[in-house]
């Protein structure tokens, strides 16, 4: 159990970016003004979320509550490892992004409204990572939703809109069900909603009712978790800019649905509870199923984005398989992967957007010879492509090798084929496609060099950082300590 | 068809009132509820309580007074509503009433020979209320009519020369006038809000405030009555 | 001579009402003086009924007895729970009034100024007296007075239907006030009384069952036709659609609230009558409200005129009001009663955000208004942290009641009820967009969005504090809760 | 029957009723619908004043000479209250209606529904 200290510091975290949204929204017609905040909060934000680090690592809580939404319900912040894991990689990811994207966004209108909801989006990340209770976790999630849309719609063309729709229908109707699954736990608890690591849902609920409310919440979230067939709404989303499918696809959105589902069997339901039922396997079947079957989709796009859409919508059911399982091992891989994926498919995210604001070029098709035209761009587009297909050394390993034993350690020998079987796709149809732009001849247009340094440094970053995570994922305050001591609360060891 | 429902609908809803009033006491039964609480002590105490014999008057100038205050408000809605739908027109323009058939003599001669009566008669009706049967709004009621017989038997242009539009706007307030100088004079008198100061303070007191709030509402009564036939008059 | 609370609320119902008489011979001397009268007059009395709710919610319910006549024989005040939340949404009326200063010169001719200004004041004062009182005829007289000056500022509407609009709700109000008053005069015969307290009391022994239940019927009627619970809604949409912006605030804010207020009455006087089926008719009550919250949303979402379609929103916001009251348990009205004063800051919001941009634009559909967002950035804002808060997205005031509607349909084991709460709100929401879409991301079509502006501080401040409260009450969503949920025990029969 | 007979003046109430219910709902003239609802209102009226009153009674005028029981003095004032009420509502009404016509040029119900 970990220790509960007194400490603003979670609710901080969130605050400093809400307010810098404010500050943008205000002022944001200026450039100076705007570059200045989003940097100067993110970087305030990463340093306060990192100094919570060493001692959330070490089994403390950091606890503050304040308002009280209703008597007995207060908002709150409570940063636990398990929090800490997504809330670090979103803060930390936020600053790249921010570099990235004003360097991105350069020229395009509505800049003041982009940065300013950008913001926002990382505040409600940041604040459902770090909430206290399941209610403070699904209004965080809700604003999520809300502020992502102007990003989704940014554009302003018929299909952003339609896409924005979409978007809205699949993730509102999800946080639909979520709000009547929290109304039922609610009841069923007698009023209890603080996450606790024995679960919020009482013992002695009917298994009836118990059935209802896993599907309710894991079906809620595993909306943005983009479950298939509950996916629908990623692959359009697409039509966003790409610093914001970045932050769609790899931190907050679909995150805050993964996130939602750890926590909610971890939190919510208890390790204990569920070992008792069906429901962690039926989980698990769907999550293996939308892995397999979203890499095969992947194969069939050609253009790049749409691509990694899918690409990241098998990813995220790593995270759900992971936690399904009630395995350790397992739910470690879990916990790591959310960081993994995000670093993973931030880099390939920017690249990609590196080589369209460069080159023009969307399709996978049209970019043969990219690579040695940007070899640096190219080259942590490859590096980010083999962490996918879990190479050892980078990150996606990690996640695969424990997922992989949990499968053998909780005699569920096909999650190691489930994790062979992707890994394969995964090689399928990215090697093709790095082969074509390394290995194939310059098309016969002129020259155009690297992307411009505002893009390619970023993407050359989190390249980095995907080795690192891969190479020293287990020192103090690396996402593998963080989840392994998550877990540990989690499964009471 | 839509006719065949309206008087299914009527028949339904006459079976359901009759076969609640059934229940009721016959009226006039002595076994009424009523007879025995609130309204039984008014008539035991109200004289002494308030000192006029004529209960009605009792219970709307005291025990009730505040309802009669909403009462006069009422009607001061009533008039700010009708001037709101129908404002006032220019009447300096040549427009007018011309067009209208002018009252014909008999007409004129019979109002303006009633007309003194019936004033008359109004103005005792809001003044002697607290003793015995009347009361200011129907006193206002009739002098209203006054003003409305005199504006149909000789015109409205010079039955409006008696009321001037000028003083018409604040006899209109003038109950709701009265009763905030009501309200004010009573904390002055150690009573509070909207009360009457008590009978051993300022023995005269209260039945002075009584005939002013009378006078008040006849007078504002009487005037709202008027203003609204005015401002309808020669409109469709 | 009693307490200084109590004083103050006497003061607080007459001084509305005796001002009001003051505006028509002022607005003949000068219009500034009539309008600084009718300021100084809104806000003293928004203030006062402000203190009587925080006093509520501090010290509990208080009374006062009227010309010092004890309870029965004498009119007796009262500001209980809901009557402090009715009171704490007087600074709405407040607001709306400030705004309404710039706009009524813009929109009223002269002639009819006086007049707007008494019957906003009256609509005030019979607005408070109708929840501070407890005497149920009491309750009668400012129930008409409220309802009078409605029927006429309805009739201040700049369109043609204005005046038929007016005509209907008046019939429709005064058909409902009928069966009030009906209902007064039958249980003035059962019980002898006209004090609701008394009335309940004597209710609960042994009176003839059939005449009560008729009773119960006619008030309750009388009352779901002035909240506008479906199907007895009909007059609404065209009146809040053709009164002016700041009237259609305030009917749609607060006026039709007074309904649900008059229903809690009704509930707290037939507790404990013999005969009264409650649970059947609070059965009837909450699958009422469920369809009135989906036709509501469902109506809302075909129209183009925006007006409309928030009236048609409040039909189905009141929908949520009655299924929490029909629910009967502490979270279902723990909503309703909260929804109350939520719906009135929410709905006043949005009311007086599209009046601005009609100020500024002459439009109000939603294809004329397209690209308005770049053009007023601070009034479309205001516009779209209201329409999350309307549809109830966290951490919005509207979250608040949603939830604990929810929380109250999932108790009482209505699952079907939970759902239909929360999906029609999303539907809500979904068309919804179709506004903020039209605004944001759709380029101007008409000259005058193109060059309009965001309107003058005392127009805007209104609109930004109201949507500013309808984000902050999902946050501070323990000051209304506070101040609901004796009143909600004391219904429920625990206190 | 004879609990109706005795009952006559409340059914008498309730038929008045029921008349002005009618002009209300199926008259399409504005007027007439207006004066259903005076009439509903009187209706109301005569239940209440004639539940007030006593048998062989006297008005509630105080005095020391008679014995019989007086009538119901808040019968009364509810009603005298309530009439002033209904004048109120009625000269709004009919105001509306004085605009209506001069800005449709009809006051029937169903075409002015039509012609919106």
């Amino acid at each position: 159990m970990p220790v509960e200290v007194w400490d603003i510091r979670p609710a901080l975290a969130p605050m400093v970016s809400f307010v810098c949204a404010l500050l943008v929204f205000i002022g944001g017609s200026r450039a100076g003004w705007r570059r200045f905040w989003s940097m100067s909060a993110a970087l305030l934000k990463f340093i306060i979320v990192a100094s919570m680090l060493p001692g959330t690592v070490g089994g403390v809580a950091y606890t503050f509550r304040f308002a009280e939404f209703a008597p007995g319900i207060g908002i709150g912040f409570r940063a636990d490892a398990l929090g800490m894991a997504f809330a670090t990689v979103s803060s930390l990811l936020w600053v790249v992004a921010t570099v990235y994207s004003i360097g991105y966004m350069k020229g395009e209108r509505s800049l003041g409204r982009f940065f300013g909801f950008f913001a926002l989006c990382v505040s409600a990340t940041v604040a459902l990572a770090l909430a206290e209770n399941l209610l403070t976790l699904f209004i965080f999630y809700e604003v999520l939703t809300i502020s992502a849309y102007p990003l989704v719609v940014h554009d302003e063309t018929p299909e952003a809109l339609r896409a924005g729709r979409t978007y809205f229908t699949y993730t509102l109707t999800g946080g639909g069900v979520i709000l009547l699954g929290i109304a039922m736990t609610y009841v069923v608890s007698d009023g209890v909603l603080a996450f606790g690591h024995n679960g919020i849902v009482p013992p002695d609920t009917t298994p009836a009712v118990l059935a209802i409310l896993f599907v309710m919440l894991t079906l809620g979230f595993g909306v943005k978790a983009a479950i298939m067939p509950l996916h629908g709404w990623l692959p359009r989303a697409m039509v966003a800019p790409t610093p914001v499918s970045a932050l769609l696809h790899a931190v907050a959105v679909v995150k805050a649905g993964a996130f939602g589902v750890v926590r909610t069997v971890h939190d919510v339901f208890g390790v204990e509870l569920l070992r008792q039922t069906w429901l962690p396997d039926a989980l698990a079947y769907l999550a293996a199923f939308t892995i397999i079957a979203a890499s095969v989709m992947a194969l069939l796009q050609d253009n790049l984005k749409r691509r990694l859409a899918y690409s990241t919508v098998s990813q995220l059911s790593y995270v759900l398989l992971g936690i399904a399982l009630l395995n350790p091992w397992a739910a470690v891989a879990a916990v790591v992967h959310i960081a993994n994926q995000a670093v993973q498919k931030v880099t390939m995210f920017f690249a990609a957007g590196a080589i369209q604001r460069t080159t023009g070029k969307t399709n996978i098709s049209e970019m043969s010879g990219i690579g040695r035209r940007m070899p640096a761009t190219m080259g942590a587009f490859g590096v980010a492509a083999l962490g996918f297909t879990g190479m050892p050394l980078l990150a996606g390993f990690i996640s695969k090798w424990h997922m992989s034993v949990g499968g053998f350690d909780s005699g569920m020998w096909w999650v190691a084929l489930v994790m062979a079987a992707s890994a394969l796709l995964n090689a399928a149809y990215w090697f093709p496609m790095l082969y074509l732009a390394f290995f194939k001849p310059v098309s016969e247009e002129p020259t155009l060099g690297e992307a411009r340094p505002s893009l390619l440094y970023p993407t050359l970053v989190c390249a980095v950082l995907v080795i690192l995570l891969g190479l020293v994922s287990d020192l103090p305050g690396m996402p593998l300590s963080i989840a392994r001591t998550a877990v540990a609360q989690a499964f009471g060891m | 068809m839509r006719r065949l429902a309206t008087l299914l609908l009527l028949a339904l809803l006459a079976v359901m009132l009759l076969s609640a009033v059934v229940e009721l006491p016959a009226p006039g039964s002595p076994e009424m509820p009523f007879r025995s609480h609130v309204s039984q002590h008014y008539l035991e105490q109200g004289a002494e309580e308030v000192g006029t014999t004529n209960i009605v008057k009792a219970v709307l100038l005291e025990y009730r007074l505040f309802d009669t205050f909403g009462e006069a408000a009422v009607i001061f809605t009533a008039l700010a509503g009708v001037l709101a739908v129908l404002p006032p027109r220019d009447r300096s323009g040549s427009g007018g009433h011309h067009d209208r058939a002018a009252p014909g003599q008999v007409t004129g001669y019979v109002v303006g020979r009633t007309v003194p009566a019936i004033v008359i008669f109004g103005t005792y009706l809001v003044l002697s209320g607290h003793a015995g049967p009347g009361g200011a709004f129907q006193g206002g009621v009739i002098l209203g009519a006054a003003a409305i017989s005199l504006s149909l038997g000789v015109g409205s242009d010079h039955a409006r020369e008696f009321l001037p539009e000028h003083v018409a706007a604040w006899l209109h307030g003038a109950a709701m006038v009265v009763f905030l100088l009501f309200a004010a004079i009573g904390p002055l008198t150690g009573a509070g809000v909207f009360a009457y100061p008590s009978t051993a303070a300022l023995p005269w007191a209260r039945e002075w405030l009584m005939l002013f709030i009378e006078a008040g509402i006849g007078a504002a009564s009487a005037a709202i009555i008027a203003s609204v036939f005015w401002s309808m008059e020669g409109r469709a | 001579m009693s307490e200084w609370p109590g004083q103050l609320l006497v003061s607080v119902l007459a001084l509305p009402v005796t001002g009001a008489a003051l505006c028509l011979p002022l607005h003949r001397i000068s219009d500034r003086v009539a309008t600084a009268w009718t300021l100084l007059v809104t806000t003293v009395t928004c203030a006062g009924a402000f203190m009587v709710s925080v006093r509520v919610s501090h010290v509990g319910p208080f009374s006062h007895h009227l010309g010092g006549w004890l309870a029965p024989w004498g009119i007796e005040l009262r500001a209980d729970q809901f009557g402090a939340l009715v009171g704490l949404a007087a600074p709405v009326f407040a607001l709306v009034v400030f705004y309404g200063v710039r706009y009524s010169r813009h929109a009223v001719e002269a002639a009819r100024r006086g007049p707007y200004d008494a019957l906003l004041l009256i609509n005030l004062g019979g607005l408070l007296g109708f929840s501070f009182t407890g005497d149920l005829f009491n309750l009668f007289v400012f129930m008409e007075l409220f309802s009078l000056s409605a029927y006429a500022l309805v009739a201040y509407g700049k369109q043609k239907v204005a005046a038929a609009a007016s005509f209907r709700y008046l019939v429709m109000g005064a058909f409902s006030s009928l069966l009030v008053l009906f209902s007064i005069g039958l249980l003035y015969q059962l019980t002898g009384t006209l004090n609701m307290a008394d009335m309940a009391y004597r209710l609960a022994d042994g009176v003839p069952h059939r005449p009560v239940v008729l009773a119960f019927g006619a008030l309750a009627l009388g009352f779901m036709t002035k909240a506008a619970v479906f199907p007895l809604h009909l007059w609404l949409p065209d009146a809040h659609a053709a009164a002016p912006s700041p009237v259609s605030a305030i009917l749609s804010g607060l006026v039709v609230k007074m309904g649900i207020v008059g229903l809690i009455r009704t509930y707290d006087i037939f507790q404990g009558a013999g005969g009264v089926d409650l649970p059947t008719f609070n059965m009837g009550l909450s699958t009422l409200g469920a369809i009135a919250i989906v036709f509501g949303a469902v109506l809302a979402l075909i129209q183009d005129d925006i007006k409309l379609m928030l009236a048609y929103s409040t039909v189905s916001n009141i929908g949520y009001i009655a299924v929490g009251l029909g629910l009967f348990n502490e979270s279902g009205l723990t909503g309703a009663s909260i929804h109350i004063f939520n719906h009135a800051v929410i709905k006043a919001a949005l009311f007086l955000a599209l009046g601005a941009l009609t100020f500024r634009t002459g439009y109000r559909t939603v294809s004329d208004l397209r690209g308005i967002g770049r053009r007023m950035p601070i009034t479309v804002g205001a516009l779209s942290v209201a329409v999350i808060s309307v549809v109830g997205v966290p951490p919005t005031a509207g979250f608040v009641t949603k939830w604990y509607l929810a929380v109250g349909a999932v108790a009482a084991a209505r699952p079907l009820l939970a759902a239909t709460l929360v999906f029609s709100a999303l539907v809500m929401l979904i068309y919804y967009l179709r506004i903020v879409n039209a605004f944001y991301f759709r380029p101007a079509v008409h000259e005058e969005v193109e060059r309009a502006v965001d309107p003058p501080l005392d127009m805007l401040a209104p609109v930004v504090l109201l949507s500013g409260a309808s984000l902050a009450l999902g946050l501070i969503a323990q000051v209304p809760i506070g101040i609901a949920l004796p009143g909600v025990m004391r219904l429920l029969g625990g206190g | 029957m004879t609990m109706l007979l005795d009952r006559a003046d409340y059914v008498l109430a309730i038929i008045l009723f029921l008349i002005g219910l009618y002009a209300l709902v199926a008259k399409s003239n504005l007027i007439k619908k207006i004066i259903g609802l005076n009439i509903m209102e009187t209706a109301v009226f005569i239940f209440i004043i004639t539940g007030g009153l006593a048998r062989d009674g006297s008005p509630p005028l105080v005095t020391q000479d008679t014995t019989s029981p007086y009538h119901d003095p808040v019968s009364q004032t509810i009603v005298l209250v309530g009439i002033v009420v209904a004048v109120s509502v009625t000269a709004l009404a009919l105001s509306l209606v004085t605009r209506i016509h001069a800005e449709h040029g009809t006051i029937e119900a169903d075409e002015l529904r039509g012609g919106r």
